[in-house]
């Protein structure tokens, strides 16, 4: 069923799509780097920035040709897979990404890993004892989840348990993590800011959506077979609101990997999300492009994982 | 048989419901009855005498908002209203078991027949899978389901909509139980389709004789399957008693009703002036229609295969057929909204454009349409006032008292009362609301109306009112309907010819008094055949050819 | 759906009750204090014990006191003035955002629904791949292009949430085009126009004003990540995010000037949250 | 300097002072307090620099040492001539040394050279110091120097002293150990000169520079920019003293208040750079420790002179008047700044001209001046931005005092990213900073002079120039000190550049850390503390 051609040819339409998405977005930050002021020279230089001094710093970094035209170039490169090297320090920015994407992943990794299964079960269990006190206190605790401002749960665990407490370290980054527990301590608390951030989204949605199919005739048919709460809720709703449930996550966990900025600079965390900030800062166009294909990739690719899930987890679009 | 110790009493049971208002209302007032073993007991009713309601707190189990205020139930040794739930969900699949009035809701989409099938025996966990598959498939022959072995590993989506109706009792039967309750099984089904699932239900409720509870609105159908009839209205008995006797010697007046709007009242043609002469009010050359991306001209899916026809002006035609056949894509390609890729409709002599879009205005008014579902034909958030003053204001320019005036004259003409255009449409029942949907068509004045299935979600009272309107109101205005129906008494009642459809395609017109004696090709006298008739033998004595069925009704 | 019993309610003015509408108090206490911060924001400016911009203390961080009801901030400033003024930005900007952004997103997404083809496939596409830009990025690019003024943080949010509005306001829309009532209408002969504002838009509003509630939490929120990040208002004033970010260092001296500001945050999103998670309902009097 | 008690020393400064002696307050918390309430920072800043002798016990070897500074980007370089942030100073002064540099007490001392000597400041001879060799081995030869010193002059290389550099027309070796430089006219400051940053010695014939080979105290480990890097001991250093740690690691973390708590939390022994309103949290933490640097860093208000308004007769002298100096630095900077008379030579520096009194704050005064000007009521636009230290809350001071006498200055706050190439220099009144420099005469010239590349007001005047060209070309230290002195009162008194304060730095660090000693050069011991502190664990 799943080898049925239909699926494939699905599967190549989103990707057709998504490729071509990633040609408009990146057209679209090209346009926008370059509505901003100053270039790559002027910004080096800083207050060190005489025409002169321009002139001839740009003149050496070859950024005297048109940008449009550098920024052609930099697509072809990229499709022969080269992203091309950084204006400022002129290092690949296949290195100077590397690290970086390797450290947002690994923490959207964590993140996603913990936050996933207990979203969804809260989720769930709210949805199955809807109206009950934990339905009440889950979804209480959501709301006001989401009504506080990322970095002000950012800087109070930090405060609390590494300054006050002094159980975790104030740094994700540079403490050396030899063991599996100093890691865990290490992201302990970037994770435990982004898992709020993010899970609230997702139990939202899943008990919406969970709720949704109980109503529905078939929950109602298990019911009248003598099925348990639990039986209706996991085997009969469930499987039939993963749809909606994935795409949630998908788009929750989109965020993690550009839309951490917040966490990675109070916890001086070096991700993809700081490196584009910087790139910005400093015009560095083949950075910026870079990081924004990353991001739209990671984007991309999420949801259509979910609309894939939605597909497979429907024997109707099935085939 | 009456004699022995009842299967299920059930004492002055008292079911109430909340509003959400918060208000309590009782919606069924102290109803009793027995049914011993092997006995199947009809609950007859319109929609809101609480048959459903009933029938389904033999399970220990009501709907959101309501609740068992008093009175007993016992099922077997069970006091169902003394249950927890917990006993009662014990109790549920394998002592009593329930069919669905639409197995194609009740079948959860995700997952292989089979496995819903059988889930029952798991649940309880009565028998090792393997056993219970194959029981599973003695019961799908039982029922006549086409490749039984290899049905189960299908998803509902895969099947036809008669065999998810019989699967639903495979699936309610898994188990044997002692009672099995038929919640209108087959009224979402098509004639001959019914006749199968029918036959299929008295066969197996006979080999097993268990005892069932049958739930239903038709007397037809009823008559067919049920040894007793509790006759309810507003959640109280009316009348009870043996199938015989309700339908021969019927004693409650409510009762003599439903059988009364059950016959049909032949049509008599408005005085039967020769019109061979003058232009019809409708007609259709060769039109053809169909769905999906067109290429070079022609429809990916074609639906309407060359129709022809003329409807003269003042007279009515019927359309029937079975679910796909295409009658609601025609009046659809009429109206223009499904535009026809070939053919042509002449409305009075002139052709009009394919597409509504190039339709003037003038044309778009002189022929309106009706849809079935009312619910969904009347915008939910726009006061009944607005929905009709919209075709006065965009038709006739009407403002403010002068569009007053007209609304409250349309109500009156459907009788229904002025002060109900304050309201909105779900505050209407669904006669009201059906009755609205006709006063919208004819506030354009229309001179022809296609009715698509308008009665078909009605109950045969209120029905038979509709068709009362639209008799009378064809007298006072001089109009012509186009009448699409699966229903032949429906179509008997209000046609002058009949055009009976087939996959697209019309496979015999006649004049509709005649048909059930003209009509010659096969497919018109299987659907004429099928049609349920108040006889308790008539199902039984039924011939019907095997091959016919198996042609026309593909399954 | 709601089963609220007659709950006999202390106004004596038109209750929702007999207005025909459920309001259960969840919601009513939500509404009270969106519609508080609502007349802060519209007079406090009027009420502001200090300049917001006078430093009146030399002292900082200071605590709540008679003369410094929410105590001051970093530069010796009066917070309870700063907050009111504050209310005015955060409510306001983030209002108009949402409105903005709303606005523009059911039309189009309406206008797809209806229209469809291309004219959706291709609107559908454009707005998914500028979902794909993180919005603080976004933010950030905008602002550093052309500086932070009111009506650049306005547009901004807005863009940043126009397309989640399109894609709700569509798949909804998408759902009532095929009811039949459109479908009358349309062959009534009815135009493009009447079917989207009569026909479409009163049958997906309450959906839509839920989905604008949640969008307003989350532009209060993304205003006050911006501001972390060193883009707003511009001083002496201030927005809420603005006052709590100007303030973190007091929150390890658990300094007033950064307690309510967070509070006046949170205060706003959780009601407009209690809100529109129990919005009043339509009381359908049907037995059964 | 302005010795005389503060006007407003409020009855809370006092109680302040009492309860830190109760608390037994280190003399460093003392000194702060005493400096919060604005005495003398000059003396101030010798009594630290006792204290610092006081503690430079005796050194240990060996640890890791984990230190944050507060800018960090992918442009951090370890090339010198590019060095734009502290960080970037930092590290190369870790991996690289200078011909001279500048002891606390701002005395030049040689370190890559043995003497710089010169008969008319125009023509000088530099000596190397022998047997000095890079981290790869190579050693150390005036081919270096003279490859180091001539890049700054090569545009392509987008050196940052290179306006400095011009001045001189030949770097030549003379023989192996000695480099001849001519200026192109006297300056008997080039010692100092060369003690800047960017004038940091690397191999000759380094293009790159990411592996940071140089002749300093430690070598490069690893180094990712914009993350961090790690530099170890480099075992043969030619210093008899010192370095004294095995490892340095060093990174940013922008956030101020993060790279307190991560002090705080012990992750780090050293926050460079920490926010005046975060000491609160530092004071009493008994493992933490202040030190406080006023080095001459400033963020001024700059009116240009040729542009409306500050073109209008009696503006720019009304806004010295409405400035409230003591409000920015005891709310603004929180006592950690000393009050500013309008020109760049700071107090620390020797040539600083203590008599010249900065305006007192009159608002009357400066709404006469306005009234005259025909300002008085309009809206003058201020551009301030996160990237001048404080300009926002300064502006915002200055806003407020504007509204009391119904003058409104409507603030725009800019983006910190470009803002040096668009507005700084550009607007008519806009806010720039100014980092430490050893010599009147790299700041005039780089500031004040007629072609000074930084002309922040567009302040011209040929006596000025010539002053300055006079007192670059003696040798006479008091006639130097004279002219600088009335220079000082020239820049205070004509041009459009407002310095209200002098800011102080202050890094917190471990009490682990000993060693560290302010230097003119900024904070951090002028960016140079790694080889001279130790950790006494």
């Amino acid at each position: 069923m799943l080898r049925s051609p239909t699926t494939w040819f699905l599967v190549g339409q989103r990707l057709g799509i998504a490729f071509i998405t990633l040609i408009i977005v990146s057209f679209a930050v090209f346009f926008a780097t370059e509505l901003l002021p100053g270039d790559v020279a002027q910004i080096l230089l800083g207050q060190a920035a005489t025409p002169e001094a321009v002139a001839g710093l740009r003149e050496a970094m070859g950024l005297d040709e048109p940008a449009i035209q550098r920024f052609i170039g930099w697509l072809t490169g990229l499709a022969q897979g080269e992203m091309g090297r950084s204006y400022v320090n002129n290092i690949d920015v296949a290195d100077l990404l590397g690290g970086r994407l390797q450290n947002s992943l690994r923490l959207a990794g964590i993140v996603t890993v913990i936050c996933v299964p207990v979203a969804l079960s809260l989720g769930i269990l709210a949805a199955m004892f809807r109206g009950s006190w934990m339905d009440r206190v889950v979804s209480t605790a959501t709301i006001s989840v989401i009504s506080v401002p990322e970095f002000m749960v950012a800087t109070l665990s930090v405060l609390i348990f590494a300054v006050w407490l002094d159980w975790l370290p104030a740094l994700s980054y540079g403490v050396d993590v030899d063991s599996l527990g100093a890691m865990l301590r290490a992201y302990a608390m970037p994770v435990i800011t982004l898992s709020f951030v993010v899970s609230a989204q997702m139990i939202r949605m899943t008990r919406a959506a969970v709720i949704e199919t109980i109503e529905t005739p078939y929950v109602e048919m298990a019911l009248l077979k003598g099925a348990s709460r639990t039986r209706m809720v996991l085997v009969h709703a469930l499987p039939n609101a993963l749809g909606p449930i994935a795409n949630a996550v998908a788009l929750s966990l989109s965020y993690l990997v550009g839309g951490v900025i917040i966490v990675e600079t109070v916890f001086n965390y070096p991700g993809v999300a700081k490196l584009m900030v910087d790139a910005v800062a400093t015009r560095d166009l083949p950075l910026i492009q870079s990081c924004a294909m990353i991001f739209c990739v990671s984007y991309l690719s999420l949801t259509t994982l979910a609309d894939m899930i939605a597909i497979l987890s429907n024997p109707r679009l099935r085939q | 048989m009456m004699t022995d110790t009842p299967l299920v009493s059930v004492r002055d049971l008292r079911i109430g419901a909340i509003t959400d208002s918060g208000r309590k209302v009782e919606i069924i007032r102290g109803v009793d009855f027995d049914i011993v073993p092997g006995e199947i007991l009809a609950l007859i009713g319109e929609s809101g005498s609480g048959k459903t309601t009933i029938a389904l707190s033999l399970m220990g189990h009501t709907r959101r908002g309501c609740a068992i205020e008093g009175g007993t139930i016992r099922v077997g040794k069970h006091d169902v209203t003394g249950m927890t739930e917990k006993q009662r969900a014990r109790l549920r699949g394998t002592e009593v078991s329930y069919v669905p009035q639409s197995a194609a809701a009740a079948f959860n989409p995700s997952k292989r027949i089979m496995d819903q099938v059988v889930e029952t025996t798991r649940i309880h966990d009565l028998m090792p899978r393997a056993r219970a598959e194959a029981h599973a498939r003695d019961l799908f022959r039982a029922l006549a389901l086409p490749d039984p072995d290899t049905i189960g590993e299908r998803y509902p989506h895969q099947v036809s909509g008669g065999q998810l109706q019989r699967l639903s009792a495979a699936m309610a039967l898994i188990a044997s139980p002692e009672l099995v309750i038929f919640d209108e099984p087959t009224t979402a089904l098509d004639v001959t389709t019914q006749i199968e699932v029918l036959r299929a239900f008295r066969r197996v409720m006979q080999e097993s004789g268990m005892a069932g509870v049958y739930v239903s609105h038709d007397l037809a159908v009823v008559a067919q399957i049920a040894d007793r009839i509790i006759v309810l209205k507003g959640g109280e008995t009316q009348e009870q008693g043996t199938t015989e006797q309700i339908l021969n010697n019927p004693r409650h007046p409510y009762t003599k009703e439903l059988l009364a709007a059950f016959d049909p009242v032949p049509h008599v043609p408005l005085a039967g002036r020769d019109d061979s002469a003058d232009t019809p009010v409708l007609e259709v050359r060769d039109l053809c229609a169909g769905y999906g991306a067109v290429k070079d001209g022609e429809p990916a899916a074609k639906v309407l295969d060359s129709i022809e026809f003329r409807l003269m002006r003042g007279r009515n035609l019927g359309v029937i057929g079975e679910s796909g056949s295409g009658k609601s894509t025609l009046a659809r390609a009429v109206a223009g909204i499904l535009p026809a890729y070939r053919g042509s409709v002449l409305f009075d002599g002139q052709t009009l454009a394919p597409d509504l879009a190039q339709r003037s205005k003038e044309d778009l008014r002189r022929a309106q349409i009706v849809f079935q579902l009312a619910d969904t034909a009347l915008n939910p958030a726009h006061s009944i006032a607005n929905i009709l003053a919209r075709p006065l204001r965009f038709y006739k320019g009407l403002h403010g008292a002068a569009c007053e005036r007209e609304v409250i004259r349309l109500l009156d003409l459907v009788h229904l009362p002025a002060t109900l255009r304050h309201r909105l449409p779900s505050e209407l029942s669904g006669g009201q609301k059906q009755r609205v949907n006709l006063a919208r068509a004819l506030a354009a004045d229309p001179e022809l109306i296609l009715c698509d299935e308008i009665t078909s979600a009605l109950d045969t009272v209120v029905a038979a009112a509709i068709l009362d309107l639209l008799k009378e109101l064809q007298g006072e205005l001089g109009l012509s309907y186009m009448f699409i129906s699966h229903d032949l008494s429906t179509v008997e009642a209000i046609c002058d010819d009949v055009l009976v459809m087939y996959k697209g395609k019309v496979v015999e017109a006649m004049p509709a008094t005649r048909m059930s004696q003209d009509a010659t090709h096969p497919y018109s006298r299987l659907l004429i055949s099928s049609v349920p008739q108040l006889d308790t033998g008539w199902l039984a004595g039924l011939e019907q050819d095997p091959e016919l069925l198996a042609a026309f009704s593909e399954r | 759906m709601t089963m609220t019993p007659r709950t006999k309610s202390k106004f004596r003015l038109p209750t929702p009750h007999n207005l025909g509408y459920a309001f259960n108090w969840t919601g009513r206490i939500g509404l009270a204090l969106i519609l508080f911060w609502a007349l802060v924001a519209l007079f406090g400016r009027w009420v502001t014990p200090y300049p917001v911009g006078a430093i009146v203390d030399w002292d900082y961080f200071g605590g709540i006191s008679t003369e410094y009801w929410m105590g001051t901030d970093y530069l010796g400033r009066d917070i309870f003035s700063r907050v009111l003024m504050g209310a005015r930005y955060t409510v306001g900007i983030a209002l108009a955002a949402v409105t903005l952004a709303c606005t523009i997103g059911v039309v189009l997404g309406m206008i797809a629904a209806v229209i469809g083809g291309w004219f959706d496939t291709l609107l559908s596409r454009l707005l998914d791949a500028f979902n794909g830009i993180p919005s603080l990025l976004f933010g950030l690019v905008v602002v550093a292009a052309v500086g932070s003024s009111i009506p650049v943080l306005v547009l901004t949010l807005a863009a940043i949430y126009m397309p989640g509005a399109y894609r709700f306001a569509r798949a909804l829309a998408v759902n009532i085009n095929t009811m039949d009532f459109v479908t009358v209408a349309r062959a009534r002969g009815e135009a493009t126009p009447y079917l989207i504002r009569h026909e479409i838009l009163p049958n997906i509003l309450g959906p839509v004003l839920a989905d604008l509630g949640l969008r307003f939490v989350f532009i209060v929120l993304v205003l006050s990540g911006l501001s972390f990040l060193g883009l707003g208002v511009q001083p002496p004033n201030a927005d809420w995010g603005a006052l709590v970010r100007e303030n973190i260092e007091g929150l390890s001296l658990g300094a007033p000037a950064v307690i309510f500001p967070s509070i006046a945050i949170a205060s706003l999103t959780i009601s407009v949250n209690m809100f529109i998670d129990n919005l009043p309902t339509k009381i359908r009097d049907r037995a059964e | 300097m302005t010795n005389k008690t503060p006007t407003n020393w409020t009855r809370r400064d006092d109680a302040m002072v009492e309860d830190a002696i109760r608390r037994g307050a280190t003399r460093r918390d003392l000194l702060k307090m005493l400096m919060s309430s604005g005495v003398a920072l000059g003396a101030g800043g010798s009594l630290l620099m006792q204290a610092g002798q006081a503690v430079a016990a005796t050194p240990k070897t060996g640890g890791h040492m984990k230190a944050a500074g507060w800018s960090s980007s992918t442009a951090d370089t370890l090339d010198p001539a590019k060095a734009t942030l502290s960080t970037d100073y930092t590290r190369c002064c870790a991996l690289y040394n200078r011909l001279t540099f500048l002891n606390e007490a701002g005395e030049v001392e040689m370190e890559l050279a043995e003497s710089i000597e010169s008969g008319d400041a125009q023509t000088w001879q530099v000596k190397l110091r022998p047997g000095v060799s890079f981290h790869d081995g190579k050693p150390f030869t005036s081919a270096d120097v003279v490859f180091s010193l001539n890049r700054h002059l090569d545009p392509a290389v987008g050196s940052k002293v290179n306006s400095i550099a011009k001045q001189m027309t030949e770097v030549a070796a003379e023989d192996d150990m000695t480099v001849r430089i001519v200026l192109a006219e006297p300056n008997a400051d080039l010692p100092t000169i060369l003690s800047l940053h960017h004038f940091l010695i690397v191999a000759d014939g380094t293009t790159d520079f990411s592996k940071g080979i140089g002749t300093g105290a430690f070598m490069l480990e690893e180094f990712d920019p914009g993350v961090r890097s790690i530099a170890v001991r480099n075992p043969n250093y030619f210093k008899d003293e010192g370095p004294y740690l095995d490892s340095f690691e060093y990174f940013a973390i922008p956030d101020n208040n993060a790279r307190v708590n991560a002090l705080l939390s012990g992750d780090i022994q050293l926050a460079a750079a920490v926010n005046a309103r975060s000491l609160r949290m530092v004071e009493g933490q008994s493992q933490v420790e202040t030190l406080i640097t006023t080095a001459g860093n400033y963020t001024n208000l700059n009116i240009r002179l040729d542009l409306d308004p500050g073109a209008k007769a009696g503006f720019i002298e009304g806004m010295r008047h409405l400035v409230n100096r003591e409000q920015i630095q005891k709310s603004v900077l929180r006592g950690l700044a000393e009050i500013g008379n309008d020109q760049p030579v700071s107090p620390i520096n020797r040539y600083h001209n203590s008599e010249l009194q900065p305006r007192d704050f009159d608002p009357e005064r400066a709404r006469a001046l306005f009234e005259k000007a025909g300002l008085l009521g309009e809206s003058v636009p201020i551009v301030a931005s996160e990237a001048a230290t404080a300009s926002i809350d300064m502006a915002t001071v200055v806003q407020q005092a504007g509204a009391e006498i119904g003058m409104t200055f409507d603030v725009q706050r800019v983006p910190s990213d470009g803002y040096w190439s668009n507005y700084w220099l550009k607007a008519p009144v806009h806010f720039g900073n100014i980092n430490p420099r050893p010599t009147p005469d790299i700041l005039f010239s780089l500031l004040y002079s007629s072609d000074a590349p930084w002309n922040e007001s567009q302040f011209k005047s040929e006596k000025f120039d010539s002053m300055l060209v006079e007192a670059r070309g003696t040798l006479d230290e008091s006639l130097r000190t004279d002219i600088y002195w009335e220079m000082q009162e020239m820049v205070a008194n004509d041009a459009g550049t407002l310095i209200p304060t002098y800011i102080s730095n202050v890094d917190a660090m471990s009490t682990t850390l000993k060693g560290m000693r302010p230097n003119p050069l900024g904070g951090q011991m002028g960016y140079a503390f790694a080889e001279y502190i130790w950790l006494d664990a």
